[in-house]
């Protein structure tokens, strides 16, 4: 257990609070993203890089980019 | 039951729950010490058998090779219902295209962003296209690829409007892109069942390890796939922003 | 045979691509004939798949990968009797609820593609013999019927109904996923028959305990057992009735049977010294969700969510056969599971043929519900009664009073409540239908699936093959020995007896009749003259009637920790 | 020490539905729904992970290096991209609800009648 994985382990679960606690979905849109950035770097650091790839690819750019849509389209008030 | 009475209920829940999990949580193996029978033994095998150097791809696309058939058709299924969610209802009017953000003045996209916009259009997508085919040799494979694709194809959205981003890629054509990607993993599988042993048997040539056109059917299979994820996430995207830019429910109606 | 195992599966796979596809140039007509022919052929597949694995299991390895010295490396389709049975059930319905639906025109190609899917996977996970592949298909069927709830995106209810299902499954699934991360590191493997000679090798402990309650929970959600019920309400309650004939006729009994396969061939052998506690405990659930669904049923107005309560109560009854872990149960319920399944889709096609938007016939549907509640009730000659009967063979001296109780007041209540239905709808003011030829799809599939229900129960010899049928399934030792290829110790074919069902059933049946039409007349003339149900008694239902997300996913964790509890004691 | 990467995974889990329950926006609701799955993949990579060895790929590593369980990367790789399409899903639902409701509240959706 190096210590680098327990730091990235212990970012991971603080970062899940963030996402969990960040009651106002535009900030969560971007506290999510950088959540899925964490993943991916403590993927990497379990020596899986075909998840991390994908959880990057995932979590920080298409979740983030259909959470916005769907936010621009609800705050608009517009219906 | 009100908020305070469910709050309380959850944390006798959970506290069960933790306790459940975390009691067999401290029973796994030791953590690094990762040892399984089908682990080793296919992390020794995949290279000599198909010349495959990427492990998880080689059980990705063939030794487990009908798993990820199902997940492929689970991004299939899932497009597939957002599209008939997200599809214009009849009383919902096509407005004319105008990033409003109601009350304040939208300032059309800068020629930088313009530039850097289309500039990025092509890297993006060789850079996708290098995912896609390289799966079966390092990291990567065909959905990574396929969403890289996907993104690549959103900058011209970001770079212009988007008008430009509906003329240049006609939906029903990427339709039928998906569902082409999707046919075509099970039509190999068939390849398999026809002519060789079983359903998914890589009977291709495997050709020299570490060569691109290794690994038999594998790369065949990547490409499905990629051309299925990066046709479905831009059908995904397009829906949304449909919805966030163009349709309007028709005032008056509710 | 073995090169036919995967064709259920592929077709519908390539038929939905194909859909999905040249759906926007294909009339639609065309489209929905073409899905039809595609179910037809999946249903004649899975009944030569029935007949083919009447001896022995029927194997496909995927990608040629066959296992060495016990270690299964690739994926393996497993067919036996009962898993083929489970696929001929699901195609059946699937295939019913497409005629039902060729009369409305809100089913387009990309809504027959998502049927087409969900037949996919409902048939791979009825044959798949790997934990990995199951948690797969589980999890395509899910999506798939999640868009197919919503498909009417106009209609708030069924959306909130899809958000309510998507989320409480969407749960589940990841506690089942947690179960398998659990045995692959405690096995090591993923193939079903392997797990389960590494698990007998060893001694139970907390870890397989919380496996089999994660695993056990995450398709319990999928079967709508109560607590995990909410979702089904809200669904069935809302979506489109074909949709619903999916929900009520296979997806629960699905859920139910992989319980049972999981527990059949992964953990049987390590928790036989417990066997007796762990009966217990899942009899307590079964029976709760028999009582509960069925109050609930009788208390709700409603006539789309009062068929849903109706179908969770009889997921309980099923869900007995299971309980007690014996072959006798396990046949009990496989008869069950299709006479049931087939009934229920009967019920909501007599609703969709009720409030037809052009061509409400409430008079015809009223009959259809009449039958119907026959069947619930387990009068003879329904297969319902055969499926009773050996549940209650299963059980021993000790439980079979309590359950024969249980079993007997859960289907009078549901048949009372669907026959109340059946004399609302007979006195519906008749509004004159449009036109006499047009809009009798959903009158044909509903008199073929009760006929179908009926002919099973006269059959002879359908009670014989189904107790040889769990006897297959419940050998764990032949199975894991016919699936890995290594030589059968001491493995001889059990035959449990194949009971003798007397004049009792009829009795029983009767007797259900009876008191159902009883309770109906008697509240319906309570009814007109004015006497409301007093408020004490609706109160305590508004809790387990709730539509809220969060107290459905308070309920998942409560009921997940109880049984966590329950199963903990009982390896004790 | 080595119980952290477990515990870590039990803990989002728990957060993860504390947030659905808490929540009152359903947009919030959907992102804790994709926390929630973040605990199986943590749980997931942790059972296969070796120390001292590498990733499974052998285009620059001789056969002989130990590496880390490629099984239980294959399982993550699918729960993310099941992750990814039923959060797209959970969206649409979303944003159909609330544009045939003008609520985003789960607690005033469920009190509306069909």
């Amino acid at each position: 257990m190096s210590l680098l994985s327990a730091l990235a382990m212990i970012l991971v679960g603080a970062g899940g609070l963030a996402v969990v606690t960040t009651r106002e979905p535009t900030r969560q849109a971007l506290v999510a993203g950088l959540f899925g950035i964490l993943l991916g770097i403590l993927f990497f650091i379990l020596q899986a890089p075909d998840v991390a790839l994908s959880e990057v690819v995932v979590g920080a750019v298409a979740l983030p980019l259909m959470l916005l849509l769907t936010l621009a389209k609800v705050r608009g008030g517009s219906r | 039951m009100t908020t305070r009475v469910r709050q309380l209920v959850f944390f006798l829940g959970a506290l069960g729950l933790a306790a459940l999990v975390v009691s067999a949580f401290v029973r796994l193996p030791h953590f690094g010490s990762g040892f399984s029978i089908d682990g080793a033994q296919l992390g020794a095998l995949s290279v000599p058998q198909r010349h495959i150097t990427d492990v998880v791809t080689a059980i990705n696309f063939d030794y487990r090779g009908v798993d990820t058939m199902g997940e492929e058709f689970i991004f299939f299924a899932a497009v597939a219902a957002v599209g008939l969610v997200l599809r214009p209802q009849p009383d919902e009017v096509v407005r004319a295209e105008v990033d409003a953000a109601s009350g304040r003045w939208v300032p059309p996209t800068s020629d930088a962003v313009r530039v850097l916009g289309l500039a990025l259009v092509g890297p993006t997508i060789l850079f996708g296209l290098y995912i896609v085919a390289h799966g079966h040799l390092t990291p990567g494979g065909g959905f990574q690829g396929g969403v890289v694709l996907a993104t690549g194809v959103l900058l011209v959205y970001l770079a212009g409007e988007y008008e430009h981003l509906h003329g240049l890629y006609p939906e029903q054509a990427i339709k039928v892109g998906e569902s082409v990607g999707a046919a075509g993993y099970v039509a190999i599988g068939l390849v398999g069942l026809i002519w060789g042993t079983a359903f998914l048997d890589n009977i291709g040539p495997l050709g020299t390890i570490g060569r691109l056109n290794s690994a038999g059917l594998v790369p065949l299979i990547d490409v499905a796939v990629g051309v299925e994820v990066a046709a479905g996430f831009v059908l995904l995207l397009t829906a949304f922003l449909r919805q966030a830019i163009v349709l309007r429910v028709r005032e008056g109606e509710q | 045979m073995s090169s036919l195992a995967p064709l259920p599966v592929a077709i519908p796979l390539i038929a939905a691509a194909v859909l999905m596809g040249l759906g926007h140039w294909v009339p639609v007509r065309l489209a929905r004939l073409f899905a039809v022919v595609v179910s037809l052929s999946v249903l004649v597949l899975c009944a030569v798949l029935v007949v083919g694995s009447r001896h022995s299991l029927v194997l496909h390895w995927f990608g040629g990968w066959r296992p060495e010295a016990g270690v299964a490396l690739g994926v393996s389709f497993a067919i036996d009797q009962f898993g083929a049975a489970g696929a001929t059930l699901a195609a059946l319905i699937v295939l019913a609820a497409v005629v039902t639906w060729l009369g409305s025109d809100e089913l387009d190609a990309v809504g027959l593609a998502l049927v087409m899917t969900t037949l996919a996977a409902a048939v791979g996970f009825c044959l798949t013999g790997d934990i990995f592949n199951l948690f797969v298909f589980f999890e395509l069927m899910s999506v798939s019927v999640f868009g197919l709830v919503a498909i009417d995106a106009s209609h708030v209810g069924a959306i909130r109904g899809a958000l309510q299902m998507a989320v409480s499954n969407s749960v589940g699934a990841f506690f089942v996923l947690m179960g398998i991360a659990l045995l692959y590191a405690r096995t090591g493997a993923l193939n079903l028959a392997q797990m389960g000679n590494a698990l007998t090798s060893r001694r139970s402990d907390q870890l397989v305990v919380t496996a089999l309650v994660l695993i056990a929970v995450g398709f319990l959600v999928k079967a709508a057992v109560v607590p995990f019920h909410f979702w089904l309400a809200d669904a069935a309650g809302t979506a489109p009735a074909p949709v619903a004939m999916l929900l009520v006729g296979m997806v629960d009994s699905l859920g139910l049977y992989a319980v049972a396969r999981i527990y059949w061939t992964v953990f049987s052998g390590i928790s036989a010294p417990h066997i007796h506690a762990l009966r217990l405990v899942l009899l307590v659930v079964a029976g709760g969700t028999a009582l509960l669904g069925a109050a609930l049923a009788w208390e709700e107005a409603r006539p789309r969510r009062r068929l849903a309560y109706v179908s969770i109560s009889h997921t309980g009854l099923m869900l007995l056969g299971v309980a007690l872990l014996d072959p006798n149960g396990l046949a009990g319920f496989g008869v069950y599971a299709v006479a049931d399944g087939a009934t229920k889709a009967a019920l909501f096609a007599a609703a969709h043929g009720a409030d037809h938007p052009k061509h409400p016939r409430p008079r015809a549907a009223a009959l259809v519900l009449g039958v119907g509640a026959l069947a619930l009730a387990g009068l003879p000659p329904f297969a319902t009664a055969l499926g009773k009967g050996l549940i209650e063979h299963g059980a021993s001296t000790s439980t079979r009073p309590v359950l024969l109780a249980v079993l007997w007041f859960s289907s009078t209540l549901t048949a009372a409540a669907v026959i109340g239905m059946a004399l609302e709808w007979w006195n519906h003011p008749m509004e004159a239908a449009q036109s006499q030829s047009r809009g009798w799809g959903w009158a044909a599939v509903s008199g073929a699936l009760l006929a179908v229900v009926a002919a099973w129960g006269v059959v002879p010899g359908v009670a014989r093959a189904a107790v040889r049928a769990a006897d297959g399934l419940t050998n764990r030792a032949a199975y894991a020995a016919a699936v890995l290829a290594t030589p059968a110790a001491g493995t001889r074919p059990r035959q449990t007896p194949t009971p003798g069902l007397g004049v009792e059933p009829l009795l029983l049946g009767l007797a259900a009749v009876l008191v159902a039409t009883g309770l109906a007349v008697e509240r319906r003339r309570r009814v007109s003259h004015g006497h409301e149900p007093s408020a004490v008694m609706t109160q305590p239902w508004t809790i387990l009637k709730s539509r809220s997300i969060g107290d459905a996913v308070t309920w998942l964790t409560v009921g997940t920790a109880l049984l966590g509890a329950g199963v903990t004691l009982a390896f004790r | 020490m080595n119980v952290l990467p477990y515990l870590v995974a039990a803990w989002l889990l728990i957060i993860g539905l504390w947030g659905i329950i808490t929540s009152r926006n359903l947009v919030h609701l959907v992102v804790c729904v994709s926390v929630v799955q973040s605990s199986t993949y943590l749980l997931l990579l942790a059972i296969g992970y070796r120390s001292h060895a590498t990733a499974p790929v052998f285009a620059d590593i001789p056969l002989g290096r130990s590496v880390v369980d490629p099984v239980v990367q294959a399982l993550c790789l699918t729960d993310v991209v099941v992750g990814a399409t039923v959060t797209a899903l959970l969206l649409a639902f979303v944003l159909q609800v609330h544009k045939r409701t003008g609520s985003l509240d789960p607690e005033q959706l469920a009190r509306m009648d069909d």
